[in-house]
């Protein structure tokens, strides 16, 4: 079997076995909804707690509507990366996963591209109606999606680190928030940095430029932490 | 030289050299920190515009420097642990982290005591402040993950991993606080270093007490290695001839118990 | 084809076994026996590189593991006590993953393997519904999908009824004799028709940690 | 030699008026000195006699 036949099959190989593991991750996704929908209930319960806790005092609220917003969204992500690992560590199919011929890197950005698209998307979609009961003001929107579709990718590979860390261990859902939530500031500063500065009317490109830049940061290097941590937690 | 610091890698080279270093550690560090405090309280002149509360900066910046030097050493015995593998790496990474934790929570304690007469309160979001407290709860997720997870060996390089995570992770962080407190506070004029107006010869015991918490920190590092390396090679013949002979003679004052 | 020169491995201050050198050829069959804990499984995941806690040197057609992992993994299939299914998903879904990392793309290959292990018309229902007899042979039916030359199987008979055990054997058989190689761990009297070498874990080495 | 700043030990004690503030960070770094002292020297002592206690099982054994 000459090689180039078997490099080609292989590029071909890695991007189908990409796609059916993004096949896998919403076909499980889809049989148990509790992945979905958990996460986003508690980014509308835990929202909602605040207008209770600290009155409806218009101003007050629309004030700290970008931060409510943020912190909930970035705690209803770590709270899902329960379901990134976990099942697969318990029946087998991480040994698999770890075991298969194409490199690791890949399929572990297949996975958890397929797990922010589950857990997150849909809070970044809910957050301006969310963010509108908190009387934000309408201009600060669309800056709040746009810093969330940069930040939330950030959030779910420090998480799936803290997450390959942790896969081992049997109730490790706490120890997870402090490993990790330190390591969440940056994003959480920038993030609603974007938004309060949108509310002020000054330019905000700028920040979500670094918004951008801690995406790039995090996808191209979180996924050698993911796989040196699986393997450590696999032995 | 290499030949040297291979040798620091096994574990018997490194508890002998420990116990003949730790006498000459102790008396140097003691000498060092008792000159550098007393210079420190009684000696140098008070400060122009905080009067005595400055002479906090001589356990202060110390101890900021012994936070970031000691998260730094784990960050590269991490290295040396997954990728030369090698273990005494992990031993000494497990020994640093305590004290790398409560050198920041000093850091932390005098900032802010620092701070009562100067800002009012005793905790303001100052950037340095917050992102020394991010770092505590760095070095505390550490220690948490290694006391999590039950094989040793996967919990070092755990650990080795979260470390390396952390270290790319810190300048981040500290740009990103920086960053949000010049928006939220502007630079606070009365920060702890720029009291540039004062005699140079007030940084003369904070030279004292700066190495003198470094010897401290050998110290600690030193015993705690000491204490894993006799966990680990409690069967091995060196640790059972070691303790053999302490039986023959008076049980030394602990630490500096004489080798073999 | 898989060559081991001087294996250390030890857990817990407890020695599994030391300067253990074995290698497997085409054709040939390697059963790993010895008492529970005596570190079989261990040696099975050192073997696939799932466990890095040993010292000693692998060697896959005369080159290091490390170095040529791909064509290693492309080359291994293994199969652990987990049965690797998951539980909410149907057996065609649960292979489609398995069968695309093999190269394979095809449904009908899934269906075919299937019913060679006795789960024709189980395709599409859902595996918390299967026994866990049934759940294995989902597992094995992995066998039929991959091109491995290397067989890695821990207790593969495990959950399986008498019939199931016997038609595993005969492909076992099959494939050994095809010139695959095959290493595996199993408490069942083996009956299959090729050569087996055997390594006792429990005769090698008494003594605890130096 | 620098010469000492304050008249009496009172005025020492008073430390300009900050005496509560300047105290409670030395004290802190004695606590910080024990800590990086003490429980290794204790945890030395219980890991020898552990081992030792060991050794003398097996000896007799």
């Amino acid at each position: 079997m000459n090689t180039d036949m078997n490099k080609a099959s292989s590029e071909l190989g890695l991007l189908s076995v990409m796609g059916a593991t993004v096949r896998r991750e919403m076909l499980l996704a889809f049989r148990n909804p509790g992945d979905v929908i958990n996460p986003l209930m508690f980014f509308v319960i835990a929202v909602t707690l605040f207008p209770l806790s600290v009155g409806t005092d218009e101003n007050f609220l629309s004030a700290i509507a970008p931060g409510v917003i943020w912190v909930t969204a970035l705690l209803a992500v770590m709270l899902s990366m329960d379901s990134l690992f976990r099942a697969d560590f318990e029946d087998g199919n991480l040994e698999q996963l770890l075991m298969s011929p194409q490199p690791l890197y890949f399929l572990l950005l297949a996975k958890i591209f397929s797990h922010w698209l589950v857990a997150c998307l849909p809070i970044i979609l809910l957050a301006p109606v969310l963010a509108s009961m908190l009387f934000m003001s309408p201009e600060g929107m669309l800056p709040l999606v746009l810093s969330l579709l940069l930040g939330t990718p950030v959030l779910t590979l420090l998480g799936g680190i803290g997450m390959a860390l942790t896969v081992g261990l049997s109730r490790s859902g706490l120890l997870l928030a402090v490993l990790i939530l330190p390591l969440y500031v940056p994003v959480l500063v920038f993030g609603t940095g974007v938004v309060q500065a949108a509310i002020n009317g000054t330019a905000f490109s700028g920040l979500l430029a670094l918004l951008a830049a801690l995406f790039a940061l995090a996808v191209s290097l979180s996924p050698l932490a993911i796989s040196a941590a699986l393997k450590i937690s696999i032995n | 030289m290499w030949q040297w610091l291979y040798k620091l890698g096994s574990p018997k080279w490194f508890y002998t050299i420990g116990n003949r270093v730790l006498p000459w550690l102790w008396g140097v560090t003691g000498l060092l920190l008792v000159v550098g405090i007393i210079w420190g309280l009684g000696f140098s002149p008070p400060d122009y515009q905080m009067g005595d509360n400055y002479r906090i900066i001589y356990l202060h910046v110390p101890a900021a420097g012994l936070m970031k030097g000691s998260f730094y050493m784990m960050a590269l015995c991490s290295a040396a642990l997954l990728i030369w593998k090698i273990k005494m790496a992990d031993i000494v990474a497990k020994a640093v982290a305590p004290i790398g934790a409560m050198a920041t929570l000093l850091m932390l304690v005098s900032g802010s005591l620092w701070g009562i007469p100067t800002w009012g309160t005793w905790w303001i979001w100052d950037a340095r402040l917050t992102s020394s407290l991010l770092q505590f709860f760095i070095f505390v997720g550490i220690i948490a993950l290694r006391s999590a997870i039950e094989s040793r060996d996967s919990a070092a390089k755990a650990c080795a991993v979260l470390t390396l995570v952390g270290l790319v992770n810190i300048p981040i962080i500290e740009y990103s606080v920086e960053w949000w407190n010049t928006l939220h506070q502007g630079a606070s004029d009365l920060s702890l270093r720029d009291s540039s107006a004062n005699p140079p010869e007030i940084w003369i015991p904070a030279f004292f007490t700066g190495f003198g918490f470094i010897g401290l920190f050998f110290i600690g590092l030193i015993l705690r290695s000491q204490n894993e390396i006799l966990l680990r090679e409690r069967r091995s013949q060196w640790v059972k001839d070691l303790l053999l002979t302490d039986n023959a003679k008076a049980d030394t004052e602990s630490g500096i118990n004489t080798n073999a | 084809m898989l060559e081991v020169h001087g294996l250390y491995c030890e857990r817990d201050e407890r020695i599994l076994f030391k300067d253990l050198s074995f290698s497997i050829a085409p054709g040939k069959a390697l059963q790993i026996q010895g008492s529970n804990g005596s570190g079989k499984t261990t040696l099975l995941r050192i073997l696939c590189g799932l466990n890095s806690d040993f010292s000693g040197e692998i060697l896959w057609q005369e080159k290091p593991v490390k170095q040529v992992r791909s064509e290693f993994c492309s080359d291994v299939f293994y199969l652990g006590h987990a049965p690797a299914i998951n539980r909410t998903l149907s057996p065609r879904e649960n292979l489609r993953w398995f069968s695309a990392s093999q190269g394979k793309t095809g449904n009908i290959d899934i269906s075919t393997a299937l019913d060679e292990l006795g789960l024709a018309g189980y395709d599409d229902v859902p595996c918390f519904m299967m026994s866990a007899g049934q759940q294995r042979r989902v597992s094995l039916a992995r066998m039929k999908l991959t091109s491995a030359r290397l067989w890695v199987m821990d207790e593969p008979f495990t959950a399986l009824d008498k019939r199931g055990v016997s038609e595993v054997e005969q492909l076992l058989s099959d494939f050994v004799n095809a010139g695959g190689s095959l290493i595996l761990t199993t408490h069942h009297p083996l009956q299959i028709a090729c050569d087996i070498d055997v390594i006792n874990l429990d005769s090698r080495v008494q003594e605890s940690a130096p | 030699m620098p010469e000492f700043q304050f008249n009496s030990l009172a005025e020492l004690l008073n430390m300009g008026g900050y005496a509560q503030y300047v105290w409670p960070v030395y004290v802190f770094f004695l606590l910080f000195c024990l800590f990086t002292v003490v429980p290794p020297a204790y945890s030395r002592r219980k890991i020898v006699k552990q081992i030792k206690a060991r050794l003398r099982r097996e000896e007799n054994q």
